[in-house]
């Protein structure tokens, strides 16, 4: 982890390389999980079954998928739950938030690698997976339709979709905000962010590495950018 | 059964008392869920276990097994107690009026003339009086103290309520509610359809069980009319047919009789069968006993079979003995006195009593054939299977062939049903692998026989060479040909004596009914009673006519109904003395003035004028005998006996055990068991999930019922620690089986005598091949005695003791 | 049903119904393609039908027997389904468990399919030829028929009995069967002759 | 073809098919009279051999029940009771034959997400489709009966057709044609129930006070119907429900759950996609960058510092 000075620019290691693999395994899956869920929920949807080959397909994929989910988000879990710990200041922040939602961040304390937000997104995931994959395990009929009562069955049933939903929602919170706060994505792309960035949304976070120590990449410091052939 | 099944339908009162009509025949007890429905019929029940027809009775009463006697004869009582006859039925139309010889007597459970070391009955005292003119002599005011009723009404008297419940466990208020139900078709207008099948005739006195409900029913006036009868449900699909063609030791087709070793020449053994009438007038129909027989050497013997000697009369085997039935020779066998032995279809090893023995007499063959279009038990006796075959292959020398025959599907030809409906069927298929009908194979054997016999010469050829064997293709004869050589045909033109120019017989033509049968050699009948069956009308067995008038249920155009096309047997007595129906309600025949009239064939001459004629024309009397004279082995009057294992003596005789008359080998007599060691009393019975032994084979069924069980009270269960579905081991004298247990409430504790007494109830299906799982049969269990009449093996009452076991394999 | 259809109409269904799987290939079938499919044909529609009786107990009921092929040349007729018989009074086209099973019973698994001999002392039967079978046991049946056979007994009274060797007849073969049988079995002079009335 | 076809159902799982109101057919229904049931297993057996269905061979397990239990390949089983009445005193064997209710109403079809994998044809028999089937057993969630089973060998869903190809060719199914005691009798609904009435008066003739018909309005009436001698305690009948109705639980996930479900997804994205518009852009100013610049500094020195 550290602050890189590059030639444009000042980036901050956000993500190593293992935690994004294992962010976007989670994510695909999620959205593969979505999909098939969504055509085994509502007969409307069913059409998206298509997708995994058909409704046999789907039916037996998705509860794979959500095996293949909780593996990676387990490992996720792991990576990045020291940081998500709640702290006085994501309460201060959580208080803002309707600031935050209109773009401003002026007013905010200064915020760790994680704000209360996403700190509560993180919880909320971790929460409705474990909910979706207990529930999962009693609908799952191939292998447990024996083990459980039918009654058991059906609320299982009910509590996956009401998880499902849940989880959704918290979905689209977070990829919402990658989109809305510019800058974020890069995080999971490349690894990094903008010192910008890391100075408006994360400015604890920013403190704390920039006292790791700061590493200067760049070949020609004084001429800036003009050192790449024309293209 | 004297009616048919689709006659029950007529019923008020349907008992079924020695069967499970509705577990062992659905499709005919379908007639009684159609009188309940449509008639508001009831059904009694009484069986030692509450079964599926008890399901759907009105009225259920448990029994001991084996003591039915006892309850029927006490059911008569109560109805002559309470004055519940028919009496102008039972005047009329049985021998209730009759007297009875001096000398008779009945005795410490003992009719006279017993002789206790031959096990057998002087029967000369069991006789009619006779008067100077050769007729029985009659006491119409039935008072005479020698008279059949007044000695019946004797006899049963024994038999209280009090009595029937301490013999037979039904509690009095149950027993006396039957009674009540039973004796109000006593009314003209009321009638009573008995229902039975092994449940009476597998018991030492089998044939007495059906002779008391035959009495029962007699005085009740329920012979002869729609909705009733004595049905006997046979148990095959063709064992009626079987039997109607004699294949029976001491058998002719159409119940006429191999002749005895006494009986030396033919004239002395039509001597014993004059039939001359007992009473004036009567029709007496075994007169014709001799036209009969002559159309039968005719069938077997042809050309071969002349006047001159007598119509191949020698060529039949005389008996010694009374018969060579299969106990008998199975006892034979066990003394290595027999070499050969076939098995068409048959499977003793499961079917016959005391399987230790049965295997043992097997092993003592020279050779074995079985056909048999499944893989028998029988034909692997000798095949080490473990616990469910227990043998050592190698110490046996038997050399066995197992042939593959047709089943149903492949083979054409006629089937005889309880009803005496003959019927015929067509093949669907071609038999699978080198499978061949059971007549090809006969025939080969003959013609191979045939053959060796001309070659070689040998012990008396004559009746094997010059068997009449006429057919298309001698290899291979079709069911056509045979079916109209068991019809009959005319061999050699008849004319009227009195006008040589009148043919009455034309050489070549079916005979169109038995009447028309002679004694001279000109025609040939393979079975008398099946004449009418294929005329020159066709094939009457095909007929498919579904027609009913009058909706009596006879469906006379459907197929043939022997004999003669009747569908109600003794229909004569449907009708009162006059010739008017006793029920205009439920009209069979009657007669209109001139002749006798109606829905059905009758069973008495169409001009026999009523009151000159009784009804029961095969009986010299021409009346029914509640008194059967001699014609029964064990007694005139059916008497109680307890089985010969009984958990309980026999509180009326306590010396005799079992029925005193019944044959049992020493040997045999040796392994029976006693209730100190075996203190439970168990019965045998099929499910109705499986036939016999035919069904283990059949996946289905297999699925439906897989694994042999036997059934417990909840009471024994508790007693003996055993769980619902665990081992259970079930030992008698002679043998053991493992079973599961179904534990039941529909088996009960019965009271005899003071004495609880558990009932143990052994389904028959199981062996150790086809598709179910493999068990065991209670056969080899059973004890190896038979009928005092008919030798049918005791199957239904015998000794046992339950275990609780780890199954087979551990045990 | 099939029948009705003409040549064209078959084809266009023909046309009609590939259109639909290949949708239903891709997954998207519509509730109509689900529909044509729903109900399954009705498998009895050309088979041949042959009238029996139910083999089993004595109630005799009427079965009708449908089996592939239209009998001609190169069809060979297979049973592939069995069921009760409207027309006959008795049973009126209902069957038992083991009639409605019947199927099984003609194609089971351990039928006997050809004729099989086990000798002395051995453990396991070897298939034989029918000729092989039928002129040993005809042979052993002479043998000892011609040393047992007893034309008299001891008072001299022709008698003419063979019980050395006995049969065990059918409950179940038709009655031109047991004719038959009768025949060839009294014809040899056999006393130990038993059916299955009894148990 | 298939557009005539398509009027001949009612209902057809998970699509929108609204039945045309301008045909109407016959509605079927078996009726089976437990008081005429002798228990025999004719109509499991005639269902096997007519469906070409063979299940395994089992075991006893000190009971008649075999199978124990209806599975994929048993679509019909009898199960009996002993049951001691204790008004009368008398043991009664009460078999009743277990097997799909093809209910007016079906939770099967309720459940199942699959379209045209169930269907519910006019004449009121319920289908299963295995073409469309994919095994998820929401169906038998759906059933209040506990009627379907899944197969482990093909994962699809197995329940009583009512021979709907044989009815289709206006056969009675096997199981009815077959009972020996006509306990089981089939015809179209309005017959079977006027038919019910004469033996609730031959029942009630022979005692059986509270005989009645079980056709249970809680799904909507069913196309397989009961007679039973005691029709107010049908839960002797091996565990009969007394009023059997779709679980509310499967009301709730297939009805609001569905679609508040769908409402809240639905809702969210749009709110992101109105916020997107709307809302200021949350982004990094140049400013920021260069304050960053500034505490990189600051911090890297206080950090060299330490």
């Amino acid at each position: 982890m550290a602050v890189r000075r590059e030639e444009a620019r000042t980036t901050v290691d956000r993500y190593p390389g293992r935690v994004r693999v294992n962010h976007w395994v989670t994510a695909i899956s999620l959205i593969l999980l979505a999909i098939s869920g969504a055509a085994l929920f509502h007969p409307s949807l069913f059409f998206l079954s298509s997708f995994f080959g058909g409704g046999s397909n789907t039916r037996w994929l998705h509860p794979w998928i959500g095996v293949v989910l909780l593996a990676s988000f387990t490992i996720l879990f792991t990576q990045m739950v020291r940081y998500n710990f709640w702290t006085k200041a994501d309460t201060k922040w959580m208080g803002h938030i309707g600031e935050v939602m209109s773009g401003r961040e002026e007013n905010l304390p200064e915020i760790g690698k994680y704000n209360g937000a996403q700190k509560i997104v993180f919880w909320l995931m971790t929460v409705s997976i474990i909910v979706l994959f207990i529930s999962g395990i009693v609908i799952w009929y191939e292998y447990f339709g024996a083990s459980f009562t039918i009654e058991q069955q059906r609320f299982g049933h009910i509590v996956h979709a009401l998880a499902a939903v849940a989880m959704l929602l918290v979905v689209i919170v977070h990829i919402y905000a990658g989109f809305y706060v510019r800058g974020t994505i890069s995080a999971m792309t490349e690894g990094k962010v903008t010192g910008g960035w890391a100075y408006r949304h994360h400015r604890l976070w920013l403190r704390g590495e920039a006292r790791e120590g700061v590493i200067d990449e760049r070949q020609t410091p004084l001429r800036g950018h003009n050192t790449r052939p024309a293209e | 059964m004297t009616n048919s099944w689709t006659d029950i339908k007529n019923t008020d009162l349907v008992i079924i008392m020695g069967g499970n009509a509705a577990e062992a025949h659905p499709c005919g007890f379908k007639w009684v869920t159609e009188a309940k429905a449509q008639r508001g019929a009831k059904l009694i029940v009484v069986d030692p276990r509450f079964t599926r027809s008890a399901a759907v009775a009105d009225f259920y009463a448990p029994i001991r097994q084996g003591t039915d006697i006892a309850f029927l004869l006490g059911v008569i009582r109560y109805c002559i107690e309470n004055d519940k006859v028919q009496h102008d039925y039972m005047r009329a139309f049985t021998n209730a009026p009759y007297l009875v010889k001096e000398g008779f007597s009945y005795q410490d459970g003992l009719f006279s003339g017993y002789d206790e070391a031959k096990r057998d009955y002087d029967r000369s005292s069991w006789e009619y009086e006779l008067g100077p003119d050769g007729y029985v002599q009659v006491d119409e005011t039935l008072q005479h103290p020698r008279s059949v009723y007044q000695l019946l009404k004797k006899h049963v008297a024994a038999y209280t309520p009090e009595m029937v419940e301490r013999i037979c466990g039904t509690p009095k208020d149950k027993y006396l509610a039957i009674c009540k139900m039973i004796s109000e078709c006593s009314a003209r207008d009321k009638t009573m359809t008995s229902m039975y099948a092994l449940g009476w005739t597998q018991h030492s006195k089998g044939a007495q069980n059906i002779r008391t409900m035959a009495m029962v029913q007699l005085l009740l006036g329920n012979i002869g009319v729609r909705g009733g009868g004595m049905n006997a449900l046979r148990g095959h699909s063709n064992i009626q047919g079987l039997t109607d063609i004699g294949l029976m030791s001491d058998l002719i087709p159409g119940y006429l009789a191999i002749p005895k070793d006494r009986e030396v020449d033919f004239s002395t053994y039509m001597s014993t069968r004059g039939f001359k009438p007992l009473r004036p007038n009567q029709m007496s129909y075994w007169q014709n006993y001799r036209k009969f027989m002559v159309s039968f050497l005719k069938s077997m013997w042809g050309p071969a079979a002349t006047a001159e000697n007598d119509f191949a009369y020698q060529w039949l085997p005389k008996l010694d003995v009374a018969g060579y039935d299969m106990l008998r020779t199975f006892d034979l066998m066990h003394q290595g006195k027999v070499n050969g032995y076939f098995c068409q279809g048959f499977n003793p090893l499961l079917s016959a009593p005391n399987r230790g023995k049965i295997t043992a007499s097997l092993s003592k063959l020279k050779f074995l054939v079985v056909m048999d279009p499944l893989q028998t038990e029988t034909s692997r006796f000798w095949k080490d299977e473990g616990v469910h075959n227990d043998v050592k292959p190698e110490s046996i020398q038997t050399e066995v062939f197992e042939l593959p025959t047709t089943c149903f599907a492949e083979d054409e030809g006629s089937l005889v049903s309880s009803s005496r409906w003959l019927q015929w069927h067509w093949p669907g298929q071609e038999p699978p692998g080198e499978a061949k009908t059971d007549a090809w194979i006969m025939a080969q054997l003959h013609m191979r026989l045939r053959e060796l016999y001309r070659k070689e010469g040998g012990a008396f050829p004559d009746p094997i060479v010059n068997l009449h064997w006429p057919y298309r293709d001698p290899q291979d004869p079709q069911p056509d040909e045979v079916a109209k050589e068991l019809n009959g045909y005319v061999v050699s033109t008849v004319t009227d004596p009195a006008d040589p120019n009148k043919v009455l017989l034309e050489k070549g033509k079916q005979v169109e009914s038995f009447g028309l049968l002679r004694d001279d050699g000109s025609t040939a009948c393979g079975c008398w009673i099946y004449t009418g069956s294929w005329t020159e009308r066709g094939n009457m067995m095909a007929r498919r006519d579904t027609s009913d008038p009058g909706n009596t249920g006879a469906y006379s155009n459907w197929a043939f109904s022997w004999p003669a096309n009747r569908r109600i047997l003794y229909n004569r007595a449907s009708a009162d003395l006059d010739g008017k129906p006793w029920d205009p309600k439920r009209k069979l025949i009657e007669w209109n003035g001139t002749a006798w009239t109606g829905y059905d064939v009758p069973d008495i001459a169409p001009t026999a004028k009523p009151r000159d004629v009784g009804p029961f024309i095969m009986n010299p009397e021409g009346s029914a005998r509640l008194f059967s004279r001699g014609l029964m082995r064990d007694g005139p009057f059916p008497a109680h006996y307890e089985p010969f294992e009984s958990p309980v003596v026999n509180v009326l005789a306590p010396k005799i055990r079992g029925n005193p008359a019944a044959r049992i080998f020493k040997d045999d007599l040796a392994a029976l068991g006693t209730s100190d060691k075996f203190p439970y009393a168990a019965t045998s019975y099929r499910l109705t999930e499986h036939f016999h032994f035919w069904t283990k084979h059949v996946w289905v069924n297999a699925v439906l019922q897989p694994e042999f069980f036997v059934e417990i009270s909840e009471q024994l269960a508790a007693e003996k620690n055993i769980q619902k579905g665990g081992w259970v081991k079930v030992s008698s004298n002679r043998g053991t089986v493992y079973a599961k247990a179904v534990v039941t409430k529909r088996i009960k504790p019965l009271i005899c005598d003071g004495k609880t007494i558990h009932v143990v109830g052994i389904p028959l299906h199981w062996g150790f091949t086809g598709a179910a799982r493999k068990g065991f049969g209670p056969n080899s269990l059973t004890p190896f005695v038979g009928d005092a009449n008919t030798d049918t093996p005791e199957f239904k009452a015998f000794l046992v003791n339950v275990e609780p076991s780890n199954g087979p394999a551990v045990s | 049903m099939l029948k009705e259809l003409s040549r064209r109409q078959f084809l266009a269904g023909g046309g009609a119904g590939l259109a639909g799987s290949a949708i239903a290939a891709l997954g998207f079938g519509g509730p109509e393609e689900a529909l044509a499919q729903a109900v399954r044909p009705f498998k009895l529609a050309q088979t041949t039908e042959t009238r029996n009786t139910c083999p089993y107990c004595s109630v005799a009921c009427g079965v009708i027997m449908y089996s592939l092929g239209d009998k001609s040349k190169n069809a060979h007729p297979a049973i592939i389904h069995i069921e009760g018989d409207p027309d006959h009074p008795t049973n009126r086209g209902t069957l038992c468990p083991k009639g409605s099973a019947l199927l099984d019973f003609v194609h089971s698994e351990t039928r006997t399919k050809f004729p099989q001999y086990r000798g002395p002392g051995q453990r396991e039967f070897k298939q034989i030829g029918w000729g092989e079978a039928l002129d040993r046991i005809a042979r052993l049946m002479k043998d000892d028929r011609d040393k047992n056979f007893v034309a008299t007994n001891q008072d001299g009274v022709t008698v003419n009995r063979w019980l050395t060797t006995g049969f065990l007849a059918a409950s179940a073969t038709t009655n031109e069967t047991a004719f038959l049988t009768y025949k060839v079995v009294r014809s040899t002079g056999i006393l130990a002759f038993d059916n299955q009335a009894r148990v | 073809m298939a557009g005539l076809q398509s009027q001949d159902f009612a209902r057809i799982s998970a699509t929108n098919f609204r039945p045309p109101d301008v045909r109407h057919d016959f509605e079927v229904a078996k009726l089976i009279d437990v008081s005429k049931c002798i228990g025999c297993k004719a109509c499991q057996s005639a269902c096997l051999e007519w469906n070409n269905l063979r299940e395994e061979v089992g075991i006893n397990r000190g009971v008649y029940d075999n199978p124990h239990d209806l599975t994929p390949n048993t679509w019909t089983l009898m199960r009996f009771t002993e049951w001691e009445n204790p008004q009368s005193g008398n043991l009664e064997w009460l078999i009743r034959k277990d097997g799909c209710m093809h209910c007016a109403d079906p939770g099967c079809l309720k459940a199942c997400p699959s379209p045209g994998a169930i269907v519910q044809y006019n004449n009121g028999i319920v289908d299963f489709v295995s073409e469309h089937c994919i095994g998820c057993g929401y169906c038998v969630k759906g059933c209040p009966f506990n009627i379907p089973r899944i197969s482990q060998a093909d994962h699809k869903a197995y329940k009583c057709t009512l021979c709907s190809d044989r009815v289709s060719v206006g056969q009675a199914p096997a199981c009815a044609k077959a009972c020996p005691t006509g306990a089981i009798v089939f015809g179209t609904k309005k017959a079977m129930l006027d038919y019910a009435q004469t033996r609730l008066t031959d029942l009630k003739s022979r005692g059986f006070k509270n005989a009645g018909i079980y056709d249970p309005p809680g799904v909507g009436g069913t196309h397989v119907m009961y007679v039973l001698q005691h029709a107010d305690q049908p839960q002797l009948y091996a565990g009969l429900p007394q009023n059997p109705r779709i679980s509310q639980v499967v009301e709730l996930w297939k009805g609001l759950t569905k679609y508040a479900g769908m409402a809240a997804v639905g809702f969210a994205a749009a709110f992101a996609f109105v916020h997107a518009t709307v809302a200021r852009r949350n982004d990094v100013s140049r400013a920021e960058d260069r304050e960053a610049e500034h505490l990189i500094d600051e911090e890297a020195a206080r950090g060299r510092k330490a």
